[in-house]
């Protein structure tokens, strides 16, 4: 590397440190998020006929994603 | 324009998309990487040192890339509340900023043996400095409101100001840099560009885009089932 | 003859649907009386209704046109009172309210002119004042009379009750006309005098032909109202889900 | 335009009756500038070096000490939704109380500066200029603060993030500012950095009223 394989192989190196760190967090955060939902979806309690009779209008085809961030901090904590 | 609003087509369509474009990204990155490591000359002037430039030079261009997709992904979500753009935006800064961050690094490592210095305020260097403070915030603000709707719009107002200003920075930057540096510097760029550089970096180049599409798609499926498991927990706590 | 009107409303707060399918129309000089119980969205219906919050399903109509089409006029044409008063501690009593008024000015609101009923048949207590008689200055005095505020004009925010503060926030309801009032739980913290003072204020509106929309716990004497109860437009106890 | 007045006077008259707030940036801005004689060493050389740098940096972070209160009284006392549902435009509305954030802080920075350029040995060929910059610097300040500002309200940790969000942006008035003031003691034409910094300034008067309004909007709904 002609003197300069001190710093080529770390830059190298950190890029795919950073990469794969990255694309290693986000799927095991999406394993963890997708191991509870199998357990709540299999305990049972979760859902109900949707558009009750009081609901005519019912926002069936533009759900809309809402949260809120205690939830999430939980479950951060929890993954 | 709400038809991948629906949750389950979009992961349907995600999970579909998601083992060619991983497996795109793989190919595309190894070959990049190969050549540029082994198979691209050395510069007649940096020597071996150029090296750096092909992962420097895609991660400049990626950082900017997620920027601009943001405030894209941003205005489309303040303007037809579109809840996938919100996501996106969400999705994207992450990766953003581990792009501008990798620019800075290896900006410092190839600037040590062309400048002798780790850091040098280079016009460029500094914006991306700034462009990695840009970040920051708006990941900052994402996660800053307890109702995370509150976040996504903020975030989506703050992006957008961000992108208007992103070029008056740039011009500034560069204004200022030249007022205070000698020209004899080096500047980390891609030197005057022959086609046995041209091609490791183009597709070292789309390696990380390809790379962006597969970890962004992964993490918009993550949001959608924490939204789901947030819907979840809340049905429960009112039936209780 | 409908004047202002909700079209099967939906209303999401922090991802939990609050109420579904509201509708509901009001004539002019007519009034609506919220009830439910407590978190059945009375308060954001109001903020709904005052364009302060876009509702997640539905219309809102005033004469037939989308309040949405331009939000600018709608806040000329209405009065919305909140849980807060607005009232600045370091101003008197006086230049607080004439900020709020001035504000308004030349901006007036459409409700001043109303169809038939006079004043007299539904006044009952105090006289509320004429507009047109009154200039701007004689209105905001007018104002502070009617809620028993003339006496401490002069005296900065800070020092006041809240009772007091609350009288303030509703002499912004005489201080400049507006067609529309929407007042959420106006009568906090009032003594039994000022309830009725509300009252008066508020049948005088609507004898100039002006509606308004109230949501209360306490008793307040409002002849006619339609009575819309948000007890029974809760959704099933779980919310509706994202796919 | 007569809304615009109205609001302008009413938040003077708030700053005016609660003056202290207004005095804290001013006495900000000159104690810290005091700091750097005692890091840097006395010398009149070296103070006269870095007399414009040091004004400007000193003067951005006044402002910034200054954006938490901007809109967060008018917010919790519920003012702020009254304004928004008042016959004036919210951009209308934002305009006026950066206006009177202005002349209450930027506007007795600017009258402050020349005591800091005296303390710092500065040449008096100097300082017209950067009053003047200082004139056309400060509202760009102001503009893009209360976008911060607006964007927080309502956030945990709000006035820790303001400078986050807004530092960056912050940066093109300082290169310029300082770029003017050097250029008018090195015997440079001053003229292409000022006139930048009134582009910006032009800029940010449109963009930013449009952007603080958009985040009120939604931090009230």
């Amino acid at each position: 590397m002609g003197g300069y394989a001190a710093f080529v192989w770390p830059s190298l190196g950190l890029t795919l440190v950073v990469m794969l760190g990255l694309l290693l967090s986000t799927l095991r955060q999406l394993r963890a998020r997708q191991r509870r939902l199998a357990a709540l979806e299999a305990e049972g309690a979760t859902r109900r006929p949707r558009g009750g009779s009081l609901a005519a209008a019912a926002p069936g085809d533009a759900p809309t994603v809402t949260r809120s961030r205690e939830n999430e901090r939980s479950e951060e904590a929890a993954s | 324009m709400h038809r991948f609003a629906n949750p389950a087509r979009f992961t349907r369509i995600a999970d579909r998309v998601l083992p060619f474009v991983a497996v795109a990204t793989a190919a595309a990155l190894g070959v990049g990487f190969y050549m540029a490591l082994f198979v691209a000359p050395p510069d007649y002037q940096q020597g071996e040192s150029v090296r750096i430039m092909y992962v420097h030079v895609p991660s400049a261009w990626m950082a900017m890339f997620i920027y601009v997709a943001i405030a894209v992904a941003s205005a489309v979500a303040l303007i037809w509340r579109h809840p996938l753009a919100d996501l996106a935006a969400k999705a994207s800064s992450p990766i953003g900023a581990g792009f501008a961050f990798l620019t800075l690094v290896t900006g410092s490592l190839w600037g040590r043996p062309m400048w002798g210095t780790w850091w040098e305020w280079d016009g460029r260097l500094t914006s991306m400095l700034i462009l990695f403070f840009l970040y920051l915030g708006h990941m900052a603000l994402m996660h800053a409101f307890d109702d995370q709707q509150r976040g996504y719009r903020a975030a989506a107002i703050l992006a957008l100001v961000g992108v208007i200003n992103i070029p008056i920075i740039k011009f500034s930057v560069d204004w200022w840099a030249t007022l205070h540096q000698p020209a004899s510097v080096f500047r980390l760029d891609g030197p005057t560009i022959h086609p046995s550089m041209l091609w490791p970096l183009l597709i070292t180049a789309v390696g990380f885009k390809l790379y962006y599409v597969t970890v962004v798609l992964l993490r918009i499926k993550s949001e959608l089932i924490a939204a789901r498991l947030r819907a979840l927990d809340l049905a429960r706590l009112k039936a209780s | 003859m409908t004047l202002f009107e909700g079209r099967n409303l939906d209303c999401r707060r922090g991802g939990r649907d609050v109420f579904a399918g509201l509708s509901f129309e009001l004539p002019a000089g007519g009034a609506l009386l919220l009830t439910g119980a407590n978190g059945s969205g009375k308060s954001s219906l109001l903020r709904m209704l005052a364009g302060l919050l876009r509702p997640a399903g539905g219309a809102i109509l005033w004469d037939g046109q989308p309040v949405g089409e331009d939000p600018g006029a709608h806040a000329a044409r209405l009065h919305y009172l909140g849980h807060l008063d607005a009232v600045k501690p370091v101003l008197s009593v006086r230049e607080n309210l004439r900020f709020w008024a001035s504000l308004r000015e030349g901006a007036e609101g459409q409700g001043a002119e109303g169809d038939g009923a006079t004043a007299e048949d539904a006044g009952g207590g105090e006289a509320v004042p004429d507009d047109s008689v009154l200039g701007e200055s004689g209105r905001l005095e007018a104002a502070l009379d009617h809620f028993a505020l003339g006496d401490l004009a002069d005296v900065a925010g800070r020092l006041l009750s809240a009772g007091q503060r609350r009288r303030l926030a509703l002499a912004r309801l005489l201080a400049q006309p507006a067609a529309l009032w929407l007042l959420d739980e106006p009568s906090v913290g009032l003594d039994h005098a000022s309830v009725g003072r509300l009252a008066a204020a508020i049948a005088g509106h609507r004898a100039r032909g002006g509606s308004v929309i109230v949501a209360t716990h306490t008793a307040l004497d409002l002849p006619d109202a339609l009575p819309l109860s948000l007890d029974a437009l809760a959704p099933p106890p779980l919310p509706e889900m994202i796919w | 335009m007569k809304g615009l007045v109205i609001v302008i006077g009413r938040d003077l008259r708030l700053a005016l009756r609660q003056s202290a707030d207004a005095w804290l940036a001013v006495l900000f801005f000159v104690l810290t500038a005091t700091l750097f004689p005692f890091g840097v060493g006395p010398e009149a050389a070296t103070l006269r070096q870095i007399a414009p740098g040091v004004i400007w940096v000193v003067a951005l972070l006044a402002v910034l000490l200054s954006l938490e209160r901007l809109f967060l009284a008018d917010f919790e006392d519920g003012s702020l939704e009254q304004l928004l549902l008042s016959p004036l435009p919210l951009e209308v509305a934002v305009l006026g109380k950066v206006a009177a954030h202005w002349l209450t802080t930027g506007l007795p920075l600017i009258a402050a500066a020349p005591l800091l350029a005296l303390l710092f040995h500065m040449e008096p060929a100097g300082l017209l200029t950067l009053l003047l910059a200082m004139l056309l610097g400060t509202p760009v300040l102001s503009l893009i603060g209360a976008v911060g500002a607006a964007l927080t309200l309502g956030a945990r940790r709000g006035g820790v993030l303001i400078p986050l969000l807004v530092l960056p942006l912050y940066i093109p008035p300082l290169i310029f500012g300082v770029g003017a003031t050097e250029s008018a003691l090195s015997g440079l034409s001053a003229r292409p950095d000022l006139l930048l910094l009134g582009a910006l300034l032009l800029v940010m008067l449109l963009v930013a009223p449009l952007a603080a309004a958009a985040a009120l909007r939604q931090a009230l709904e």
